[in-house]
């Protein structure tokens, strides 16, 4: 499984975000996104998802599912974390785990330590721990491609293991990351793609 | 953050006096039932019927008066930012829009028998609709606005434009109803109300405020508790 | 199917627990109800006549209220940018959304409205026609309210624009609905057809609305 | 009161409706009462941090 992007070019509102951006992530393989704010990391990964649709290239998935979009197989996680403050933890995992067709709630909710807060309503979490419930959903249905944006951001020390453990397993069991971050995310051997060296 | 000043003297106090509420609220409905419908003869004119009087008056002197309650509280939570005010103004209204709409109900099957139609746009029951809309709104504020502290601010302000409205109100449908109606045959005061009738009706409205007090009291502690509740769950949540 | 189950399930536990979007259209039908004779005039013959095309009003402004709310929180929070991306195409969610908003507020003021026609002197024997009517209508009224929202999901202050782009698409079903209504009073001539077409209507933008919305929302996504 | 009086019913229903709604309230406040206490009651056993220091976190890592 391998997912490419040839030539790709971006634009919002008129402005040219970045323009000819090649890259190719094979299956069990990262690609960090650097660069600075407003560089198009995370128009890109709106790109793969299938939000935004590329001025110009496209992008090749090999192997996957053929008749899915590359966006119907990745999951997003992006600054905003989707989840409704009226239901509980698990109620919002439970609303995901149906919309995508089936998914495992306990392991999501262990794999982010969050098994103790399953019956509280979400509206009562901190930051860090909806950024936590955001990520379980990523345990919560296997989907091939995983794109983050800033996943660390608000995490504390002991999540950012958890959410490494979570990325490495995610690799070994051949899955593709494309990640934004500014933090280092720990993972070996990942490619790296600086957006400020595509000068527009 | 909502700090409560005394809420355990609050709880004190309900449950030193919710059984004497409870009891006195009994008493005065027995009393107040026997003496309406027992003891007071049937008017010369409207026979039986004039009994709806007892429990159609009381409810709509307490639709008034508990949001008149609801401003006031709202003022004082305003004056001396007490956060129990804020509590009181916002256990107090669903039992006043229950009443206001206990006020219609009757109303309306009061004055069926004598105009013919389930509903009549009469001067009392048009600005007793108004009100209930009142209750309405200032209930929809506190579900809309998630965060209790800023729900309390916006619902203070509800409460008391609301309450400044209702004079306005008031006078503007009497003054519309008196466009198209020459004299509303029913009016809620009426002729000099004859002692036989008043004194039922006297106990009756007191028999409904002594209601309105324990269920007053009690809603509070609830609130109280689920307040707390909330914090404790966020305290739960937070260290976990 | 399940996954629509899915969606639709979690929008009415929303809905019964805010409980603010039924209640307000509620209290918003109210209000309409009791603006009428304040402005009107009290006289009981005068209201009777109007009420089937109040009541008719009262709904489609009440359930084009109740609508801006459905995929506004989705948008901001960002469930809507993953629902796109979910297993289901877009238009189904859109007609799960809107089928949930139907059942929790379309429906239930179609058969409260005529309940409350008694407050405009409703004739009796137009209360069953007039149900039948309105809860065929608000099929339609509760899609095209969808669509409204989703017009206007991304702007901030789309209350007043949504209104002038789906009012105007009300009049057919106002029409209908007011003429199927008079029920019995207008003969079995204006009453079926009425009826059929108000059904007509409704399948209509049973079809068009989601795929309307859906590109709508794309839209805005972008 | 003579119950063969005209009108009679419109007195019955208001006072019917009357105890409908007035019995309501008290049993919605009783409820919602109940349901409060009983969520207090099942997180303070549930070793609400209240009673106990706040770092002790539930399951440690």
């Amino acid at each position: 499984m391998e997912l490419t992007g040839r030539n790709l070019a971006c634009e919002r509102g008129g402005r040219q975000v970045f323009a000819a951006l090649n890259f190719t992530v094979a299956a069990g393989h990262a690609l960090i996104l650097r660069g600075p704010n407003g560089a198009g990391k995370t128009s890109l990964l709106r790109m793969i998802a299938g939000l935004i649709e590329p001025a110009e290239g496209e992008f090749v998935l090999q192997g996957g599912h053929q008749d899915l979009e590359p966006g119907q197989q990745a999951h997003l996680v992006a600054h905003q974390e989707a989840l409704k403050p009226a239901l509980t933890v698990e109620e919002n995992l439970q609303f995901w785990a149906g919309f995508l067709g089936g998914g495992d709630i306990e392991r999501a909710l262990e794999a982010l330590n969050l098994t103790a807060l399953a019956g509280f309503s979400a509206g009562l979490l901190s930051a860090g721990q909806k950024r936590r419930l955001a990520l379980a959903r990523l345990a919560l249905v296997p989907r091939a491609i995983w794109l983050l944006d800033e996943p660390s951001v608000g995490l504390d020390a002991a999540s950012q293991v958890k959410l490494q453990a979570l990325v490495h397993t995610h690799l070994e069991k051949g899955g593709i990351v494309v990640a934004a971050t500014h933090t280092e995310l720990g993972i070996r051997d990942a490619a790296t793609l600086d957006f400020s060296e595509l000068a527009a | 953050m909502q700090k409560f000043a005394n809420p355990t003297r609050f709880l004190r106090l309900q449950s030193a006096i919710q059984p004497w509420v409870v009891a006195a609220t009994i008493v005065l409905f027995a009393a107040g039932l026997y003496s309406g419908l027992v003891m007071a003869p049937p008017d010369y004119q409207q026979g039986e019927t004039v009994r709806i009087m007892f429990v159609h008056v009381p409810a709509a002197w307490l639709a008034l008066m508990i949001y008149s309650i609801m401003a006031l509280s709202s003022a004082v939570a305003i004056v001396f930012r007490h956060p129990l005010a804020d509590l009181a103004a916002k256990t107090a209204a669903p039992i006043g829009a229950a009443f206001t709409f206990l006020a219609l109900a009757t109303g309306s099957l009061w004055g069926k028998p004598m105009w013919g139609a389930w509903w009549v746009w009469d001067a009392g029951l048009t600005s007793m609709f108004v009100l209930f809309l009142l209750y309405l709104g200032y209930i929809a504020v506190w579900q809309a606005i998630e965060d209790p502290a800023r729900g309390a601010l916006i619902a203070r302000i509800v409460a008391l434009v609301g309450f400044i409205n209702i004079p306005i109100i008031k006078f503007s449908v009497d003054w519309w109803n008196s466009l198209h109606q020459p004299a509303s045959v029913f009016r809620i005061d009426g002729p000099a109300i004859h002692s036989s009738i008043l004194i039922p009706l006297l106990i009756m409205a007191t028999a409904y405020t002594m209601l309105f007090l324990a269920l007053h009291l009690s809603a509070m502690r609830a609130e109280i508790n689920a307040r707390k509740l909330r914090q404790m769950e966020l305290a739960h949540v937070g260290s976990s | 199917m399940k996954i629509l189950a899915a969606l639709i399930r979690r929008d009415l536990t929303l809905a019964w627990r805010q409980g603010g979007g039924v209640g307000t259209a509620a209290g918003f039908f109210l209000t309409v109800v009791v603006l009428l004779p304040l402005g009107i005039g009290p006289d009981q013959v005068l209201l009777q006549r109007i009420a089937p095309g109040a009541l008719w009003i009262a709904l489609l402004l009440s359930v084009l209220l109740s609508a801006d709310s459905i995929y506004q929180t989705d948008f901001e929070d960002g469930s809507l940018e993953l629902m796109t991306m979910g297993p289901a195409p877009l238009e189904m969610v859109v007609l799960a959304k809107a089928f949930a908003h139907w059942l929790a507020a379309g429906l239930p003021l179609a058969i409260l409205a005529p309940m409350l026609g008694f407050l405009l002197n409703l004739a009796p024997e137009l209360v069953l026609p007039l149900t039948v009517a309105m809860v065929i209508g608000s099929v339609s009224l509760s899609l095209l309210a969808s669509l409204g929202a989703a017009v206007i999901v991304g702007l901030r202050r789309g209350g007043v624009l949504v209104s002038l782009l789906i009012l105007p698409l009300y009049v057919p079903v106002l029409i209908f609905g007011v003429s199927a209504s008079r029920g019995a009073l207008a003969g079995p001539d204006i009453f079926a057809p009425s009826l059929l077409i108000l059904l007509a209507i409704s399948l209509v933008a049973l079809v068009s609305v989601p795929v309307a919305s859906a590109a709508a929302i794309r839209a805005y996504l972008k | 009161m003579s119950f063969a009086a005209e009108h009679i019913g419109f007195v019955i229903a208001s006072y019917a409706l009357s105890a409908i709604v007035i019995a309501g309230l008290i049993a919605g406040h009783i409820l919602r009462a109940h349901q409060v206490e009983r969520r207090l009651k099942r997180l303070e056993d549930a070793g609400a941090p209240r009673r106990r220091k706040a770092t002790e976190v539930p399951n440690e890592q």
